[in-house]
């Protein structure tokens, strides 16, 4: 943590403020491929008296805070990424939001 | 200072006088928080420390006795084995997964703190009934995290034990025990010393975990109750952390670069700063402000109480530092010094080195001056025995004999069991046998090791002494039954709240009892642990002294027989026929209370290993199970739910007979043309013999008893867990 | 002259003195390759062995695929040399690229440790030159990841191609098509989920996989 | 699911009709707790060439279709799933959306 703020600090003095981006990515698997957690968790749900329940997935979530000079460019380093390294686009795909975290404080 | 503050953190006041009589002064709230987590039950042992000194510990072979991290013994060829086992209960009552994950990674530390590669793991777990869906969410959890941490660290899990039984409901036992071989020569122990050596902090950083009852000191005071309840009581394991900081203490102890070295684990820093200097007798300067933080803002009290895991303190020589860290980067594992070794005996805690002093205690009055309790002890009244003679004992024998059967492998196909290719026996026998291989070179010593995992709160209950001596006896029988004599022995005593009179009278009869057996045996205990408060609601679980044996196979150069019957073979009955219903599989299922639990003749019982043992080593028999839990008719059956045939019996007069339990009863299949040099082997060694029947068909059949088909056998084994366990965890 | 096996090994791996143990009880020399080395020096086959590269986070393989040794590696196996990837080795070759499809969790969500019995569907690749087409072998699995999916159009590819290496007889995992193991086109690579160097010792239960082994070794 | 068609229809047909609701569950680590998986994906982002993030935490998500008689009872019923079965309250937190299906399909 140490080493990223110093980083920061380093960026920030050589080539003006960057700003500072909250992103989430919401990773699920592609339609059509199996999703064995979700179907144990909809046959179990029924043994433990929750019926009614259908259609369950099962997905993850990857959330970090990413330096960029702008919105634009904060949407495309995270877009590689994720298409590179936090999905596997054999059978995921993934969903990205970005805030802006300054702006978020501010609200 | 808040004068109750003592009391807030769980000292008593005579302990907190005592603590300012050490000091000469009054503590300040960080070293009563210190003094409060190392005099706790967990830590210092007060309530069982007494008893346990009755144990015997030595044997030639002893290399390291009880109070190290792990015992270890000379296991010839140049070779060590360090063993321990420890509990993880309480955490894995509230989070199974990762309580029993840390549980895994806290028996690994222990290990290769001693210079040792962990090679095996075995783990002995008891759980509410199967009929409960919390003791079931709690049982896949506990499995889940074993498997989860096990797996991925690197280490088989080659066997252990489960059991289910109502009194464990609320407060589930997760025992793991860690067998681990290093070059003879090369024991590493956690001290230090040299003045002007170093402390090197390894590993992970350093979180709010496991603060507990430490968290009343957070300067936010008792006011904000809410911040205070949401402080994570629960720790996450990291087995890949895990897997890089045992490739590098290993390394770095190959490299010769330690003066000592200990694990973090109860207490944290507290623990590992003041033991390794009192070891030592000397001092240690601590740099709070060095120990890597994974929050902002912790407290110096949290800093010394985290419970953390995976993180290891080294101490070396200032030149020695370059080439460690070195070998910490090439694992990628952080390494920071913390704290320096210093003249004189005090543990000084600073914000900074050369800044202000935070706390400054004697290391070793941390240990050595814990209270020691002799609690009050009482024998509780007598039960009435509901069960005599007129009362029938089982009007269904063919339904009692399906429920009780139970095939764990449910379980242990979770466990990754073949890692390192050492192991010949793996779960599902009687003991897990695996080679004795060279650890620095692999190289084969043709010799094997065996180990057995066992307990019954069952017998305990009924009577603790008597108990855990057929617990130790029936160690030995399992290692016999692999071909492999004992070496040593390691325990983990479950008990419940030893403030209870009772209970402290059990854990005092179960010490007895095994010091006795492994008297009687010539085991070594050569280390342990005492989980004490298992209780849930107030009702004390049932006393469960579970016991880890590891014995040696002299010349390993062909697979011991398993449970399984080759169609043709003759069935013998090796041992008395002295059996009874107390504390018995079957008096559990109807409820039955008996008082009789019938005790063991050691001498009877070593001469019966002997020839088991000698029996297995020459191949003479084919098939192998000692009678334990569910008598002959459990062993029976599982025998025949591991074979593709069936079994026709006769000579059991009775259910008594058929489900009965008493020690020294071991169950074997021969070949037609063996059968006459087994018998007069054992009548040359003293031993009664009964010819049961034969192997063969597809029923399972006991004349007058039980005639059913061999499938229907199969599948109550093979149903039972799955059927019940089947929902599925889904944290992981 | 014995076949040099370089073994990879990341932070995690676990399989690697297993796999050098099988190669070298069958005559081979075994040899360390370690994550961060940019090339191989003198190899004649890769393993890529079992374990939990990089801890399996996010998924099996995801971390150690970005490795220099990964990338000398998939310039070896494009020139044709013989590459296996052994349960989490398979994920690795699946991740990279090198192989087509994923490894998800297994259909029951547990992971599992067992022997199974395994076929042999092609004699056409590095590992299984040496053996029968339809011979059963008996051999541990040992993975949490072992469910083979892929698309369609890329199983239709994997049958027609005749790239299926070995198939499960008793599908424990979920695997699409009961896939235990594939190749590539040129079939100098192979994954499989089986540990065969589990399998080449009668003491410990089985010698199936010594087959599977030979083959690699004779592959040059 | 033919279970939970039939049963559908079954609690139609006899008390009235019943909302199905699209239910998003987004599980993250209690703050506090270490996130192992976080911390090794923010470890190995430089040697991938991704410098500049920070604060990678790792959480899962579970997508289903619930049955309820109105919006009060979906989030109550979702809420003791969460609390009882797809989480541990001890380490984790769960945020929960839900979504009335007929009405996002009028959209
Ligand atoms: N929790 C477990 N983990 C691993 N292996 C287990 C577990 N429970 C049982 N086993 C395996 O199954 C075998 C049979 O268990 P058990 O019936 O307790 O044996 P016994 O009564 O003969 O001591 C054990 O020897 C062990 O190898
Ligand atoms: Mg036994």
């Amino acid at each position: 943590m140490r080493r990223f703020q110093e980083s920061l600090l380093g960026t920030g003095l050589a080539l003006g403020v960057s700003l500072l981006f909250s992103v989430f990515v919401d990773v699920s698997l592609r339609k059509g491929i199996a999703d064995p957690a979700g179907s144990t968790i909809e046959r179990s749900l029924p043994t433990l008296g929750f019926s009614n329940v259908r259609d369950v997935s099962v997905g993850k979530t990857i959330r970090f805070v990413i330096e960029a000079e702008n919105e634009k460019e904060a949407h495309e380093k995270v877009e590689t990424i994720c298409s590179t390294f936090l999905t596997n686009p054999v059978i995921e795909e993934a969903g990205i939001t970005i805030e802006n975290l300054e702006q978020a404080e501010g609200n | 200072m808040d004068d109750s503050l003592h009391r807030a953190l769980g000292l008593t006041d005579e302990e907190a006088k005592k603590i300012g009589d050490i000091l000469g002064r009054k503590p300040n709230p960080l070293e009563l928080a210190m003094y409060s987590v190392m005099w706790s039950e967990h830590c210092s042992y007060k309530s069982s420390r007494l008893h346990l000194s009755r144990l015997p510990t030595s044997a030639p072979w002893v290399l390291v006795g009880p109070g190290e991290n792990a015992g270890v013994i000379d296991v010839g060829d140049g070779i060590a084995v360090a063993i321990r086992i420890e509990s993880h209960n309480h955490p894995s009552a509230i989070e199974p997964y990762q309580g029993a994950a840390t549980g895994v990674g806290g028996i690994l530390r222990d290990i290769f703190t001693m210079g040792a590669r962990p090679i095996a793991l075995m783990d002995s777990l008891r759980f509410g009934s199967l009929t409960d869906a919390r003791s079931c969410w709690i049982a896949e959890g506990v499995v889940s995290g074993i498997s989860g941490y096990g797996n991925a660290v690197g280490v088989p899990t080659v066997g252990g034990e489960i059991d289910f039984d109502p009194t464990f409901q609320g407060n589930p036992l997760v025992n793991v025990l860690c067998l681990g071989t290093l070059p003879r020569d090369r024991l590493v122990l956690g001290q230090a010393s040299g003045i002007g050596n170093l402390a090197v902090l390894l590993g992970a950083a350093t979180g709010r975990d496991g603060i507990g009852g430490v968290s009343v000191l957070a300067s936010a005071g008792f006011s904000d109750q809410g911040d205070i309840e949401k402080r994570p009581s629960v720790q996450v394991g990291d087995p890949f952390e895990e897997k890089r900081l045992i490739e590098a203490c290993l390394e770095i102890f190959d490299s010769n670069l330690v003066v000592g070295i200990q694990d973090l684990g109860g207490a944290g820093l507290t623990c590992a700063t003041s033991e390794t200097a009192s070891r030592g007798g000397v001092g240690m300067d601590v740099d709070l402000s060095a120990v890597p933080q994974r929050e902002l803002g912790m407290e110096a009290h949290e800093i010394m109480i985290s419970e953390s895991q995976e993180r290891m303190l080294a101490i070396i020589e200032p030149s020695n530092l370059e080439r460690l860290f070195e070998i910490c980067n090439k694992w990628e594992v952080n390494a920071n010094v913390i704290g320096r070794v210093t003249k004189g005996n005090k543990l000084r805690i600073l914000d900074h080195f050369e800044g202000n002093v935070l706390a400054e205690i004697p290391a070793s009055s941390l240990h050595d001056d814990a209270p020691i309790y002799d609690r009050p002890k009482k024998k509780p009244e007598s039960k009435k025995s509901v069960l005599n003679e007129n009362i029938k004992v089982s009007d269904d024998p063919t339904s009692d004999l399906l429920s009780l059967l139970s095939d764990p492998s449910w379980v242990y196909n979770q466990y990754d069991h073949q890692l390192f290719l050492n192991t010949v026996v793996g779960p599902g026998c009687e003991a897990s046998v695996l080679k004795l291989r060279d650890p620095v070179n692999g190289f084969e010593t043709n010799n094997g090791l065996a180990i057995s995992t066992d307990g019954n709160h069952r017998w305990c209950a009924v009577d603790p002494r008597v108990g855990t001596k057929l617990v130790v006896a029936e160690g030995l029988m399992n290692l016999a039954c692999v071909g492999a004599y004992p070496l040593a022995l390691v325990n983990c005593l479950n008990f419940g709240n030893p403030e209870n009179p009772e209970v402290m009278w059990q854990l005092s009869e179960s010490i007895d009892g095994m010091a006795e057996a492994c008297e009687a045996f010539g085991i070594p205990v050569v280390g342990g642990n005492v989980s004490l408060y298992n209780e849930s609601s107030g009702v004390n679980i049932s006393p469960t002294p579970v016991i880890g044996m590891v014995g040696k196979i002299d010349g390993l150069y062909r697979r011991p027989p398993g449970f399984e019957l080759s169609e043709g073979n003759r069935l013998v009955l090796l041992g008395p026929n002295d059996v009874g219903l107390g504390g018995s599989l079957l008096s559990a299922l109807h409820g039955f209370e008996t008082e009789e639990l019938i005790d063991v003749n050691f001498q009877t019982h070593q001469d019966l290993a002997d020839l088991v043992r000698s029996l297995v080593s020459d191949g003479t028999i084919d098939g192998i199970h000692d009678l334990s839990a569910g008598g002959l008719g459990v062993a029976l059956a599982e025998m025949v739910a591991k074979s593709k045939c069936g079994v026709s019996v006769a000579r059991i007069p009775d259910v008594l007979t058929f489900f009965g339990e008493g020690p020294s009863r071991v169950l074997v299949s021969v070949h037609p043309e063996s059968v006459n040099d087994l018998l007069s082997r054992a009548e040359g060694a003293n031993i009664p013999t009964t010819r049961l029947g034969l192997v063969g068909g597809d029923r399972f059949t006991v004349k007058g008893l039980i005639d059913v088909p061999k499938e229907t056998v199969d599948s109550a084994f093979v149903t039972h867990l799955p059927n019940a366990l089947g929902a599925g965890t889904v944290s992981s | 002259m014995s076949a040099t096996v370089g073994v990879a090994v990341f932070p995690g791996t676990n399989c690697e003195l297993d796999s050098i143990h099988a190669v070298e009880s069958l005559g081979g020399n075994g040899k360390i390759l370690w994550h961060s080395s940019k090339n191989l020096a003198e190899v004649d086959a890769v393993i890529i062995p079992g374990g939990f590269a990089h801890g399996d986070y996010l998924r099996p393989g995801a971390i150690a695929r970005f490795s220099p040794l990964m990338s000398a590696i998939s310039d070896f196996a494009n020139n044709g040399g013989p590459v296996l990837g052994i349960c989490n080795g398979f994920q690795v070759l699946t991740e990279s690229g090198l192989l087509p499809g994923a490894l998800q969790k297994n259909k029951g969500l547990k992971f599992l440790c067992k022997t199974v019995e395994v076929c042999v569907v092609t004699e056409n690749s590095t590992l299984t030159r040496n053996a029968v087409k339809g011979a059963k072998l008996s051999l541990p699995i040992n993975h949490f990841e072992g469910n083979f999916t892929c698309s369609n159009e890329t199983l239709d590819t994997l049958l027609e191609q005749d790239r299926v290496v070995l198939r499960y007889c008793d599908n424990p995992n979920g695997s699409m098509n009961d896939i235990a193991g594939i190749c590539n086109e040129t079939r100098n690579v192979v994954g499989i989920m089986p540990h065969p160097e589990r399998a080449c010792d009668s003491l410990l239960g089985s010698e199936d996989g010594k087959i599977l082994f030979d083959s690699l070794l004779g592959s040059n």
